[in-house]
């Protein structure tokens, strides 16, 4: 991690970060590039997060999946613990909840690759100022 | 597999299912198979919308049209009419109740601007262990701006005129703060965070730590250089081991990067966070006390002033602010103090995050602006009282706040109106009780907290606590004459008035709220010795039904006290004066002879 | 130095900026009472944590009452220091206390002298509308202490004296919440701590939880047991304040009447502490000179400054905190030990009695010199030298208990040969007394020239820290004074160090010196008793023939006719002592 | 206070710790929070050693111990079980959870077992109150205990 020396060096890394992260949601081939981010809080972690989040890379990657499964802080979803939220590029990102291995076996077959949605989706009942601006 | 290229979402929380979501899905299906349009269209059950008030509530997918109050007959008819014909059903759609026009789309719908996250924007969104990913949305340019654009006293302005007040609970307003820390002369100033959090019921502090610790340590390199100071230290509490690992891999990368360390930004200020670890002790949340804690002392205040922006930790001026209210200012300078102040009421402005809990459907953390009702919060966001039972009452501000009721639902949520109606903001738990909470043993438990969390410096908060909670336990035992209630008042009131710090002066809260709002209640337990909710234990009474009891002795031989008699065949009979109320009986009994009055 | 105006109780007032409501309301005569508060002006010492919340006042335009001891007047400000929402707080917070206090009174040693019962007497608490739990501890005997912590009511100043004061450090405050009390680590007993017995935490508590151990009945059985002797010895420093007892003036000297008292109490000798402190400056100036020849001849390890011995608590203090320098103080016994080993040896043969069957009474202005007398080494085959040792307050009691009208008493003399004192020997009782005492007779011995001015006002004084160079004919002398263990560690960190100048130093645990110890009459916080007391003291030496202690004629009786010279053999044996290393250690075993 | 020796090891971990926040008395919570990770707990004799290395009174040592209610001067159980009494667990029942440990372990709060396998222990909101009532033990925290589940927990450990 080389040093930040100056502001424009990280104006500089914002754009680079922002465009390599775009690009995994605008790229061309859509089926293939999925991100995935599991809600790791004390909550999610306490309710089995782990479990599905190593279960939904080793099940990704069996089945070849070119996906990002990353892990994120609480969503605010503590009645359906553990949640994680899945983005099929070209489509709205989606939350589901109660997500346990069989939930993610079913998450992965339907969703990911069948392009359906699966029972259980969570309504994201928020907005946040990133999402206004570029909604202007 | 088929290609969906619609979905029709509706909503399964316990709300709608129990006005027959279930029976809509099952139409859905039929009529989509009638249509043959099965592998076009899937019906998808999901989690509560939160506005249950309008349920059962459908959602098309992906033209977000919004269907409420929808019953199993109009599932045919959304089919026909808005998936074959293409054309919207109006009678089902939400009617916007300032201008009763009808609104498709729910991202317009004033429901949905019910949350706004600002202090919880990353949260949920970025991966709290690597930085890029909070580079990446304008992460540290706040920072950036500030240290290269603004004076000190031009970001304090921005602060100032953003109204962002203090979200620790006290409200005192941020800017202000920072400006009178920045006036004092000294050479070395601290920045502190308070993540303490100790009120139960409350976790934003730990999501905010967990979720996104990065926001924290831009604010308090922000406030180092406005306030004149290079460095911060964060009182952490030692029950948040996570939120401590978050910090600690957080703060090593923000090091690497050197967007906190040495000559940030080549702008030549330095600022540097260190932690420093709770042990235990609710009253280190006060900031004399937090300060005498991160000292290793004990956690004991002092009286002011002095300040802490005057002198505080190792007698340098310091600047507290707590985690919530840090997260909110790199959003401020980013955004500017005109779009923050747009938010919230007239003198609380921005969001404030909640944890809401308790006896409620949706127990999780929002993030609502300033001037929401609590009808709002409880009922659309938080989908309402679990089990259908009926909503009693909602309490705020933790040991240190009041009970607020049914006469409170329509009260916008801000300082001052907390304050005003008795209770307090506090960090921010709400924690919401139905018909079978009893209010005396709510404001026992508080009080059994505060006793075990006192310091115990001064008098009134180390005994006066001690006799609010016996008053309260003899009250809950039936035991308690009417004019206790006078004496437990004006001791109440005066612990309020003399106690040295925060813990002691808002201790009395929960027992003056209670009693204010639900004074025929102790007014029950104390003349004649009945608990409403059935809560407390001594005033209950387990009987038996003589018509229903078919004298099978079971519950005699199960009874830990022999309180039990009666012989074979033959109705029993409870001996109330031996009976320990362990309930043991009433399981056992298979015929429910058995009740409590 | 700007100043703040504002009013109290309608009354204008006027005060320097940084002064807090309750000096500013004592300016215009309004006492505003306080509990936990105590400042201790020339002595620096302020204890006020605003714990107890008892000084409460309302400032109009506050949400809450102010505490008067730390709110700092400000412009402006209108204060009502009793409204009837203050009268009512105050009463509440009474209350409460009394709540958790145990209701025994009229069996409690500080019954009469207390600050609570005062305060709840002032208030005219009648009764406690809520009972309920009361905090219990396990009470702790000391030689010299008895912790009864149920009626600790943590307002702190033991806790501020022991640590910042003496910088002893074994109390704390421990636990939290309704079951916090201040006590020693691990709740162990006082006795196996690092308490030095100064007893200061004693002269400032002002409930009972902390008090002296009751000497006053054994003294009676000896007294009426008619095999034995009783004879008793008065410290210095109690003539001077035994009278505050009595509801006489502070620093008026009682001493005719004290010896009067004490002899219908049934003494069959009245004797005088005095006659052994000139004893003591016979002993300790002669190991001064010896030491100062050594050093002046040369010697390189010769031991200097020399310490002074004499006070009991500074004697543990040292030997718990710097046991690496046991050899720099003198080895001379204090006066009291001094007194009971002639007594018991000299005295019994003319008396012609056994050693058993004496009984030494001594009444100190300290509690710490009940632990003294029970120090093995002053003792010969299990017979202590001083038996018994009972403080200023337990005298007192005696003699209300013997209804005596003390105020009445004609004056009588000491008895002999043990009774006859100098000017020199009474100064003990004030911080500087010891060593100007010393001064008067080293310089004549010194110098062999008699001294003129025998009064040495820069020894004199209550600065924690003092410093004097006395002239004996050409040979510069550097002294060096220090009262409170705080600022004797202080000096001791130089000596330790290397770094200290002064040839002599005298140091005493109390602040004040003996005049303060903590056996004397409860001062409640007022330092111009102890100034009016070390007075009275300096009177009482002006008022003496003979003001050096190698003048006493008694003294060279003694010598002559019993102990030979000064430092001599048999001197060495009965009136000198060695120190011990009582630095607690930790054990760890290796595995 | 029953004499207890240290093991040598442990205490030059200690001073190692103490020497890292070079014996800084204002450190003395976190020196402690170190030393009850090498001891499990602080007995007398760790106070001390720490009182020495700060160069601080034992009776102040002594006096933060006790103090806060993370520092415990008796040992836990091998697996430490907590029960959160936030008011949210409070609200969903946590009572009657810990009033089941306490029946089937006979232990008051604040104990351990006689066998030294259990401690059970009341502790301030987690912060999980989505998964109310909240029983942590050791690390692992179980969400949405039930009086009836609590038998399955301890046989987890059995």
């Amino acid at each position: 991690m080389t040093k930040v020396k100056t502001l424009d060096d990280l104006k500089k890394m914002r754009n680079e970060l922002q465009s390599k992260l775009t690009l995994r949601e605008k790229s061309d081939h859509p089926e293939k590039m999925v991100q995935i981010k599991v809600s790791m809080a004390t909550c999610g972690i306490a309710s089995g997060a782990k479990e599905t989040m190593n279960y939904l890379i080793e099940e990704l990657d069996n089945r070849a999946v070119d996906a990002v499964v990353t892990q994120t802080g609480c969503m605010g979803y503590c009645h359906s613990e553990p949640t994680i939220e899945v983005h099929v590029p070209g489509t709205e990102p989606v939350v589901y909840g109660h997500v346990d291995t069989k939930k993610a076996e079913e998450i992965i077959t339907k969703h990911i690759i069948g392009g359906e949605l699966v029972d259980g989706v969570i309504p994201v009942s928020y907005t946040t100022p990133n999402e206004d601006e570029n909604e202007k | 597999m088929a290609k969906y290229n619609n979905h029709i979402l509706v909503c399964g929380g316990t709300g709608c299912r129990a006005s027959q979501s279930e029976e809509i899905v099952e139409n859905l299906k039929q009529a989509v198979s009638d249509n043959s349009l099965e592998n076009e269209i899937q019906v998808v059950r999901t989690g509560c919308f939160g506005f249950c008030e309008k349920g059962p509530i459908v959602k098309m997918i992906p033209d977000n049209t919004f269907y409420v109050q929808v019953t199993p007959e109009d599932a045919g008819e959304i089919i026909s009419e808005h998936i074959v014909k293409g054309r919207k059903v109006e009678r089902l759609l939400f009617t916007d109740p300032e201008n009763n026009e009808h609104i498709a789309d729910s991202k317009h719908m004033g429901f949905y601007k019910k949350q706004i996250r600002i202090a919880l924007r990353n949260c949920g969104f970025i991966n709290p262990e690597n930085i890029d990913e909070y580079i990446a949305r304008d992460g540290y340019a706040a920072l950036g701006k500030v240290l290269s654009e603004m004076t000190p006293e031009e970001a304090i302005k921005e602060i100032k005129d953003s109204g962002l007040r203090g979200r620790g609970g006290g409200g005192f307003p941020t800017g202000l703060k920072w400006e009178i820390t920045h006036n004092v002369e000294g050479d070395e100033k601290y920045v502190v965070c308070n993540a303490d959090e100790g009120d139960p019921g409350a976790f934003m502090d730990r999501s905010i730590l967990e979720g996104d610790p990065h926001s924290v340590l831009e604010a308090m390199a922000i406030c180092g250089y406005c306030i004149g100071g290079s460095n911060g230290l964060i009182y952490i509490r030692a029950e948040y081991p996570l939120a401590i690992e978050r910090l600690k891999i957080a703060i090593e990368q923000a090091r690497e990067l050197g967007v906190i360390g040495k000559d940030i930004f080549g702008t030549g200020f330095d600022f540097d966070v260190e932690l420093r670890y709770g042990a235990g002790a609710f009253v280190c949340g006060e900031e004399t006390s937090l300060i005498h804690s991160m000292e290793g002392l004990r956690g004991e205040p002092t009286v002011k002033p002095p300040f802490p922006s005057v002198s505080g930790y190792k007698g340098k001026p310091t600047n507290v602010n707590n985690v919530e209210t840090f997260a909110n200012i790199p959003v401020i300078i980013n955004n500017g103090a005109k779009w923050f102040s747009s938010i919230g009421t007239e003198k609380s402005k921005g969001t404030k995050v909640f944890a809401l809990a308790g006896k409620i459907n949706n127990v999780g953390l929002i993030e609502v602006p300033m001037g929401i009702t609590l009808r709002e919060v409880i009922f659309d966001i938080g989908g309402g009282i679990k089990d259908g039972k009926k909503f009693k009452a909602v309490q705020t501000g933790g040991p240190s706040g009041g009970c607020l009721t049914e006469k409170h639902l329509d009260i916008p949520i801000d300082y001052d109106n907390l304050i005003a109606s008795g209770s307090m903001m506090g960090s921010g738990g709400m924690i919401v009780m139905d018909e079978d909470d009893c209010m005396v043993s709510v404001a026992k438990f508080y009080l059994d907290f505060t006793v075990e969390e006192s310091c115990g410096k001064c008098a009134p908060c180390r005994i006066g606590n001690k006799r609010l909670y016996e008053m309260l336990d003899k009250i809950t035992k039936g035991n308690a004459t009417e004019d206790d209630l006078g004496i437990l008042r004006n001791l109440a009131n005066v612990i309020k008035d003399t106690s040295l710090c925060g813990l002691g002066q808002t201790s009395p809260n929960p027992v003056l709220s209670t009693m204010d709002n639900f004074a025929d209640e102790y007014l029950a337990h104390v003349k004649d010795a009945k608990c409403p909710a059935g809560q407390c234990k001594d005033l209950m009474e387990y009987v038996i039904n003589p018509e229903t009891c078919v004298g099978c002795t079971l519950c005699s031989r199960v009874c830990p006290v022999d309180a039990i008699s009666g012989d074979k065949k033959q109705p029993h009979e409870i001996d109330t004066t031996v009976c320990i109320k362990c309930g043991a009986c009433m399981e056992k009994c298979k015929f429910n002879a058995i009740s409590i009055q | 130095m700007d100043i703040v105006k504002l009013n109290i109780d309608n009354k204008p007032v006027v005060v320097e900026k940084g002064t807090t409501i309750l000096e500013a309301a004592k300016s215009v005569g309004v006492n505003v009472p306080t509990l936990c508060h105590m400042k201790l002006h020339d002595v620096g010492y302020e204890n006020n944590p605003g714990g107890c919340r008892i000084c409460v006042v309302e400032v109009e335009g506050r949400r809450n009452l102010a505490p008067a001891c730390k709110t700092e007047c400000t412009e402006g400000m209108d204060i009502n220091t009793h409204s009837l929402r203050v009268i009512n707080a105050r009463r509440t917070v009474m209350e409460l206390i009394l709540s958790d206090h145990p209701a025994e009174c009229l069996t409690c040693v500080k019954n009469g002298k207390c600050d609570l019962q005062t305060m709840a007497q002032d208030l005219g608490i009648r009764e406690i509308p809520f009972e309920g739990e009361q905090s219990h501890y396990k009470e702790d005997k000391s030689p010299s202490i008895i912790r009864d912590m149920d009626k600790c009511i943590m307002c702190r100043r033991c806790e501020m004296v022991c640590n910042e004061v003496q910088t002893v450090g074994c109390l704390s405050a421990i636990n939290r919440g309704f079951e916090s009390v201040v006590a020693p680590a691990f709740e162990m007993d006082l006795e196996k701590s690092t308490c030095t017995y100064c007893g200061q935490c004693v002269a400032v508590c002002p409930t009972g939880a902390l008090s002296e151990v009751d000497n006053t009945r054994k003294v009676i059985a000896s007294l009426v047991d008619p095999s034995k002797t009783v004879i008793v010895q008065t410290a210095p420093a109690v003539r001077a304040a035994l009278g505050e007892e009595f509801d006489m003036e502070p620093g008026t000297l009682v001493t005719g009447k004290m010896t009067s008292a004490l002899k219908k109490l049934g003494f069959d000798k009245v004797f005088d502490t005095d006659f052994a402190a000139d004893l003591t400056i016979m002993e300790e100036g002669t190991e001064l000179l010896g030491r100062l020849q050594k050093h002046l001849a040369g010697d390189k390890d010769v031991k200097l400054p020399i310490l002074t011995s004499c006070c009991p608590g500074w004697v543990n203090f040292f030997e718990s905190n710097f046991p690496d320098m046991l050899d720099v103080p003198s080895t001379a016994k204090s006066p009291q030990q001094m007194f009971g080993a002639v007594a018991k040896t000299y005295l019994a043969d003319q008396m012609g009695i056994k050693r058993e069957d004496m009984i030494v009474v001594s009444v100190m202005p300290c509690v710490a010199k009940k632990y003294e007398s029970g120090r093995p080494e002053f003792a010969v085959d299990g017979n202590p030298d001083v038996d018994f040792s009972i403080t200023t307050r337990e005298l007192a009691q005696m003699i209300k208990g013997a209804n005596i009208n003390f105020d009445d008493l004609t004056d009588e003399e000491f008895d002999n040969p043990m009774g006859e004192s100098t000017g020199a020997a009474v100064i003990f009782a004030n911080t500087g007394g010891v060593i100007e005492a010393a001064v008067r007779t080293a310089y004549e011995v010194q110098t062999k020239k008699k001294l003129e001015k025998v009064d040495f006002e820069e020894l004199r004084g209550f600065e924690g820290i003092r410093s004097a160079t006395v002239d004996f004919d050409g040979l510069p002398i550097k002294i060096g004074i220090a009262h409170g263990l705080g600022n004797a560690r202080k000096l001791l960190e130089d000596v330790q160090a290397g770094k200290s100048e002064f040839h002599a130093i005298e140091i005493m645990a109390c602040p004040g010196g003996c005049i303060g110890g903590a056996g004397q009459p409860y001062h409640h916080g007022d330092t111009t008793i102890l100034k009016k007391r070390a007075e009275a003291i300096y009177r009482e030496d002006e008022g003496k023939e003979i003001r050096k202690s190698h003048e006493n004629p008694f003294i060279v009786k003694l010598y002559e006719e019993f102990l030979g010279e000064p430092c001599g053999e048999l001197s060495h044996k009965l009136l000198h002592t060695h120190y011990f290393d009582k630095k607690k250690k930790v054990e760890i075993n290796n595995d | 206070m029953a004499e207890i020796k240290l093991a040598e090891s442990k205490v030059q971990e200690l001073k190692e710790v103490c020497k890292k926040f070079n014996y800084d008395k204002g450190e003395l919570i976190n020196v402690l929070h170190a030393a009850q990770g090498i001891f499990g707990y602080l007995p007398a004799e760790v106070q001390e050693v720490v009182a020495d290395q700060l160069n601080v009174n034992i009776a102040h040592v002594y006096g933060v111990v006790t103090f806060y209610s993370f520092f415990t001067m008796t040992p836990k159980g091998k697996h430490p079980i907590s029960i959160c009494m936030g008011t949210a667990c409070y609200v969903r029942g946590a009572e009657k959870v810990l009033d089941e440990f306490k029946r089937l372990l006979d232990v008051k709060v604040g104990e351990t077992t006689p066998d030294g396998k259990f401690s059970v222990s009341s502790l301030r909101c987690v912060g999980a109150c989505g998964l109310a009532p909240v029983v942590t033990v050791g690390e692992k925290v179980y969400g949405r205990v039930a009086p009836e589940d609590v038998k399955d927990i301890l046989a987890e450990y059995k």
